[in-house]
């Protein structure tokens, strides 16, 4: 028997599989562990903010601020490695504390000041894109040899297909805030504030705390983001990803979390970035597609897959009350 | 004493003023104005008349996020409508049928949102985001990507004429907000979309019919981004389907919470939304005639509206009058009681 | 005395909710709190809990100072409160609403297993046979509100507050719920429960004044009482 | 049997190629002007000429977008790729996965910060020689009378827009008489262009100050030529106009007196690369490492109003 609290997660598997059939109906070749492969690496980034804007969204908050901060740290990153003389290493952990500290800020904002976090966050987007113009306005190349390094490590699958480094963090990453979200009582907390603030302080939640936490969370995510999209395309350029914080909710929304918060699965969120790599890949297989019918039918598939997740899940629920 | 409606846009009131002595501390000639050819001239004009597009999109958006609702998609819908229009008046048809095309787009708009909104329950910021990505898309279809330009100076008029020396589309919005206004306050549809807002649910059981409500205001913000597109495309005698309403969207948005709207929903207030705006473009245009480098431009915008939402915020107007009050109490002790004294 | 409050004050914007109420709480007694809608039961309760900041007054637990800022605190503190309304998350399995703050954890992972033991534990003696692993959600509100009484029942050390916690129970549940409260006030806790009357009490503007007099009744008075006090 | 079963997929992979028309991938960056429009119109038109398939994907102007369309392309193994690139550095690893794959990439428009040998070509215009080229005919026209220059910026951070400011900063370097006062993005768009050139107005003294606008490119030029006439200015003649990129709309301009001089960046570079794609697969010519198309110059001595006609159905 199962239960129905996984009926989304179900859901957005089921559908991610069928897509695929179908792609795989079309052009055999999409069943190859090269494609496979390339789906992790090239959503990695994408993977790993929206790892952060599950965490933000089961508290019933939202990070508009995710793009923006990976252009900024890809831009922090090109600069530090040209103009000063510090390993990578010290880059990213400096980097990740700076984010980490940002989302921190927005947080306590959102909770001291009792603003939207859709504000605040669009405030925060403006703050991150804006400050990695000023650091650079060009695109700079990223040349290190440790960077490389990272850059070119992959595992030869059978078949070609290669599994990246940056596509394995992204799947740690999932890892983490699977546990992160589910099994700590941070995650536990972050359930509670989506279920509803009044009763999680009754509950005896500390939310304040809990809210700088969650925001910090999603900043960490979102510099660590920034770190494998630097290491994805080997440089920073303040107007990298430009919307992507719009993508990484509706990876999220696909995943079966719900906007309102308080229910959904981090796991989920990973077969919405998979959904959503397969559509572009399948854009690209098909290769007709103007620039105007590309968005049309991304929109349209979008649809298509949240009605369709709604239906299923319209199916599944009487039947989880007469169990219940 | 002043009336209620005055207090309420007050502290977006304040805020324009300290804006506007804050450009003209960077820009002296900024509250200049002239009259030549039968027209006002000035920095404070240009305002007015750029700042149209987001002040019609804020007064729609006003509505929806009254209904505790977001609409992502009007800065494509102004691209659609846009496109629309241009393309009736290339077809060779006349000025009402491209405004009554272009219009008849944006409520179509409006309610394919509202209808997923509405009936298939999808959340109001996933919807309009579908219609933000594929609207551009249908944009560009109609124009094939693209500037369709025109020649109908009747349609022209729109963007860049004048009338009793004012530009045209200061007019326009300054008629649409007023509209809206006695539209929702003298009927009970105001009190209507605050109770949707305040709890769908609830007012689903006193009897109104919470989905002809939330169609009405997509419907409403569609036609509202309609006429922000026509004002657009007017401007520059072509439809941009590629840039036009670009990420203006986040601004409206921006132009409804600095107009103290909450984003949770229920009461709302459209003047204060609208002089949001005006908030806005000053940012805007302060930064143009500032002449500073444009890599600064979003960092200044970005400290200005956190600086404005910072001290707007309800909670710290609360901690401010609770440290006023200590202030006080320390400066005239009164004799104290126990009881005082044990407060927290 | 285990709990005593001396001379609390509340007020809202312009509406005084408590005046200098003074209130006290033994051990091993059920002491019930009467008082009619809007008589200040509410907040009384919750400037107990740290719900509410009180304007003034003095908390005494143990004959020690306390003054709790947040329902955490509280709870800290060895007070648990149910609340008139079930203030538990319907979006948490019902193992999770039950450990929620004191999931067992092993090196910083909630040991889920654990949990759910500790989940069944506090369950026992309730009568309720549910899925621990369900959401609270999928459940009646009875259900709800014995598992909320359940939580504040174990996380209580020294005193337990039931805020009207009857209200959405049916007899048999009601039954229990004494059984339960006779067992722990057996134990030593003290019990501070509150029902509305329906008779208008003249001296109650405050809801402490005129239930004095059902301090130290035994629960199943309680009961009787609330039709015609 | 199992050698047999080798050969008859050899065989099969053999004959497929040989029988199928060459297939060409080409990442476009997206749809972002009527320029770019007129760049996949004639791209499209090309192929279909010279009996190529073509794999068509548009980016939305993203660079993530673009590098995983690249790794799509080598995945399905196409014979030729020809990119767009959004932005010049970031494109050496999946530049590398093409070339161990030995499929032939060829850049469009604009150059890369790359080692040479990850491409084979690219085709484009020198954006800094664009911005030289529009900076001299000014310095020319002026014939060193002051002139105080409004600038209007392409989109902040694009390559083109620090390209062609830096090309045209250059040639006017030494000439102190050529003064840039102003200078503000306008977003490549003509609403951005006519919203900043206003404000430039208002702040030279009602445009009376200006002596000539440099824009990075022709839609804001358009934009700002509007909003000089509607503050009674006459663009062409007392404010000098000088833009890039020779769209039809600006030729327009030009016989109409508002406008002087445009820089042309041609649409068509998929013709060159195509051909050097052909020649490649005949036998083996590498073509050099960069294909520059002309900038050339126009004024309104060039016939606009025939630039115009020869121009408006070529999908701009």
């Amino acid at each position: 028997m199962i239960n129905p609290r996984r009926y989304p997660l179900l859901a957005t598997i089921a559908i991610f599989v069928i897509a695929y059939a179908i792609c795989y109906v079309q052009f055999p070749y999409m069943l190859s562990t090269r494609v496979a492969g390339n789906l992790l690496t090239d959503n990695a980034y994408l993977g790993i903010v929206a790892v952060g804007m599950t965490v933000v969204i089961l508290s019933g908050g939202i990070d508009l601020s995710v793009g923006a901060v990976i252009a900024f740290s890809g831009v922090f990153i090109a600069v530090m490695l040209r103009d000063t003389g510090l390993h990578p290493v010290l880059v990213f952990a400096l980097l990740l504390a700076l984010t980490t500290a940002f989302g921190a800020a927005m947080g306590a904002l959102i909770h001291r000041l009792g603003m939207p976090p859709f504000i605040v966050t669009l405030a925060g987007m403006f703050l991150a894109r804006g400050v990695a113009y000023m650091l650079t306005i060009d695109s700079v190349a990223i040349d290190h040899p440790f960077f490389d390094t990272l850059q070119s490590t992959y595992w030869l699958m059978p078949g070609k297909g290669r599994l990246t480094l940056i596509g394995v963090i992204m799947l740690l990453a999932f890892v983490v805030g699977h546990v992160v979200a589910h099994r700590t009582r941070f995650g536990a907390n972050v359930f509670a504030l989506g279920g509803g603030q009044q009763t999680a302080r009754l509950m005896g939640s500390r939310v304040g705390r809990t809210t700088v936490m969650i925001y910090a969370f999603s900043g960490l995510m979102a510099g660590l983001g920034g770190i494998v999209f630097a290491l994805y395309t080997g440089s920073g350029y303040p107007l990298a990803t430009v919307g992507t914080e719009l993508t990484a909710i509706a990876t999220v929304v696909i995943g079966g979390t719900l906007l309102s918060g308080g229910a959904g699965y981090v796991f989920g969120t990973l077969f919405g970035v998979l959904t959503m790599g397969l559509i572009q890949t399948y854009i690209v297989f098909d290769g007709t597609l103007s620039s105007w019918w590309t968005k049309i039918a991304i929109g349209v598939l979008l649809l298509a897959f949240i009605v369709l997740q709604k239906a299923l899940l319209r199916l599944g629920t009487p039947r989880a009350s007469a169990l219940g | 004493m002043m009336p209620a409606g005055v207090k309420r846009v007050l502290p977006q009131l304040i805020t324009l003023a300290v804006l506007v002595a804050l450009v003209s501390a960077v820009f002296p000639d900024f509250l200049q104005l002239h009259y030549s050819d039968g027209r006002l001239i000035g920095p404070v004009i240009d305002v007015l008349k750029r700042g149209a597009p987001v002040a019609l999109l804020a007064i729609g958006m006003t509505l929806v996020v009254a209904t505790g609702g977001i609409d992502l998609s009007v800065g494509t819908v102004m691209a659609i409508t846009g496109a629309v229009a241009a393309a009736a008046i290339v077809a060779g048809h006349g000025l009402l049928w491209a405004l009554g095309l272009a219009l008849a787009a944006g409520l179509c708009a409006g309610l394919f949102s509202g209808c997923l909104i509405a009936f298939l329950g999808i959340q109001p910021i996933v919807a309009t985001l579908i219609l933000m990505i594929s609207g551009r898309g249908i944009a560009q279809l109609i124009t094939e990507g693209r500037i369709l330009t025109f020649n109908l100076p009747a349609f022209s008029f729109l963007g860049s004429g004048h009338l009793l020396g004012i530009p045209v589309p200061v007019w326009l919005w300054l008629a649409a907000a007023t509209l809206t206004v006695v539209v929702v306050r003298r009927t009970a549809l105001g009190l209507l979309i605050e109770a949707v807002g305040i709890n769908r649910r609830a007012s689903a059981l006193t009897g109104i019919n919470a989905r002809v409500i939330l169609l009405a205001v997509y419907m409403i913000s569609g036609l509202c981004a309609a006429l922000a597109g026509i004002v657009t495309t007017a401007d520059i005698r072509g439809a941009d389907a590629n840039n036009a309403g670009l990420w203006l969207e986040l601004d409206a948005i921006l132009a409804t919470v600095i107009g103290g709207n909450s984003l949770l929903g229920g009461r709302f207030s459209i003047p204060a939304a609208v002089i949001g705006a005006l908030i806005i473009q000053t940012i805007n245009t302060g930064i143009l005639l500032a002449g500073f480098p444009t890599e600064y431009n979003l960092v200044i915008k970005a400290a200005l509206v956190v600086a404005i939402l910072v001290l707007q915020s309800p909670l710290l107007a609360g901690d401010l009058k609770r440290v006023a009050a200590r202030l006080t109490r320390l400066r005239h002790p009164a004799p104290a009681t126990k009881k005082e004294r044990a407060s927290p | 005395m285990l709990l005593a409050i001396q001379s609390l004050t509340k007020t809202f914007v312009g509406m005084k909710a408590l005046d200098a109420v003074d209130f006290d709480l033994a051990r091993g007694e059920v002491h019930a709190l009467l008082g009619e809608n809007g008589a200040g039961k509410s907040t009384l309760i919750k400037c107990l809990t740290g719900a509410y900041r009180r304007d003034a007054g003095t908390l005494l637990l143990d004959d020690a100072p306390i003054s709790p800022d947040s329902t955490a605190q509280a709870q800290a503190l060895g007070i648990g409160t149910v609340y008139q309304e079930v203030n538990l998350l319907p979006n948490l399995t019902v193992a999770q609403n039950l450990t929620f703050g004191h999931e067992p954890r092993r090196f910083g992972i909630v040991d889920t297993r654990a949990q759910r033991r500790q989940a069944a534990a506090m369950l026992e003696g309730y009568g309720l046979a549910i899925d621990l692993d369900r959401d609270l959600g999928s459940y009646s509100v009875a259900v709800q509100q014995l598992v909320a009484i359940a939580r504040a029942v174990a996380l209580s050390g020294k005193v337990l507050i039931l805020d009207e916690p009857t209200a959405s129970l049916d007899d048999r549940e009601v039954q229990m719920l004494f059984a339960v409260v006779r067992r722990l006030r057996d134990q030593g806790l003290g019990i501070l429960s509150c029902r509305t009357f329906w008779i208008r009490c003249t001296r109650c503007a405050t809801a402490s004044r005129c239930c004095a007099t059902a301090a130290g009744s035994s629960p199943r008075a309680v009961t009787n009482s609330t039709g015609y006090v | 049997m199992k050698k047999s079963l080798a050969l008859s997929l050899a065989l099969l992979g053999f004959s497929a190629t040989a029988s199928a028309a060459q297939v060409v991938g080409f990442s476009q960056i997206g749809s972002e002007s009527g320029w770019r429009a007129a760049e996949t119109t004639i791209t499209r038109k090309q192929a279909e000429q010279r009996g190529i398939d073509l794999k068509f994907s548009d980016a939305q102007q993203r660079q993530e977008n673009q590098i995983a369309a690249l790794r799509s392309f080598i995945a399905q193994g196409v014979d030729a790729i020809l990119l767009a690139p959004v932005v010049a550095t970031g494109w050496d690893n999946v530049l590398k996965e093409a070339k161990e794959s030995e499929i032939p990439v060829i850049l469009l428009d604009r150059q890369i910060d790359a080692p040479k040998d990850l491409y084979m070509t690219a085709v484009g215009a020198d954006s800094v020689h664009e911005g030289e080229v529009a900076g001299q005919w000014l310095v020319d026209k002026v014939a060193g009378k002051p002139c105080n220059v409004v600038e209007l910026q392409g989109t902040t951070g694009s390559s083109v827009a620090i390209e062609r400011k830096q090309g045209f900063e250059k040639a006017i370097a030494d000439h102190p008489n050529l003064k840039i006062v102003r200078s503000q993005t306008g977003d490549f768009t003509r609403s951005g262009g006519k919203e900043v050139m206003e404000s430039f107005i208002r702040a030279e003294n009602g445009g009376r100050d200006i002596c000539a606008l440099f824009s990075h490119n022709d839609d804001m030029a358009i934009g700002a030529i509007q909003a000089m006439k509607e503050a009674g200015l006459h663009p062409g003649k007392e404010i000098l106009t000088i833009s890039i990129d020779a769209v039809p709309d600006y030729f327009k301009a030009m016989a109409n007196g508002d406008a002087n001089a445009t820089v042309e960046l041609t649409p068509n570079m998929a013709g060159p690369a195509f051909d050097a794609l052909e020649a490649y697969w005949k036998d083996g010519t590498q073509p050099p490492k960069f294909i520059q198309t002309d900038s050339k110059l126009y004024t309104q001595s060039d016939d606009p109003e025939g630039e115009y006609q020869r121009r408006k159905d070529l999908g701009y």
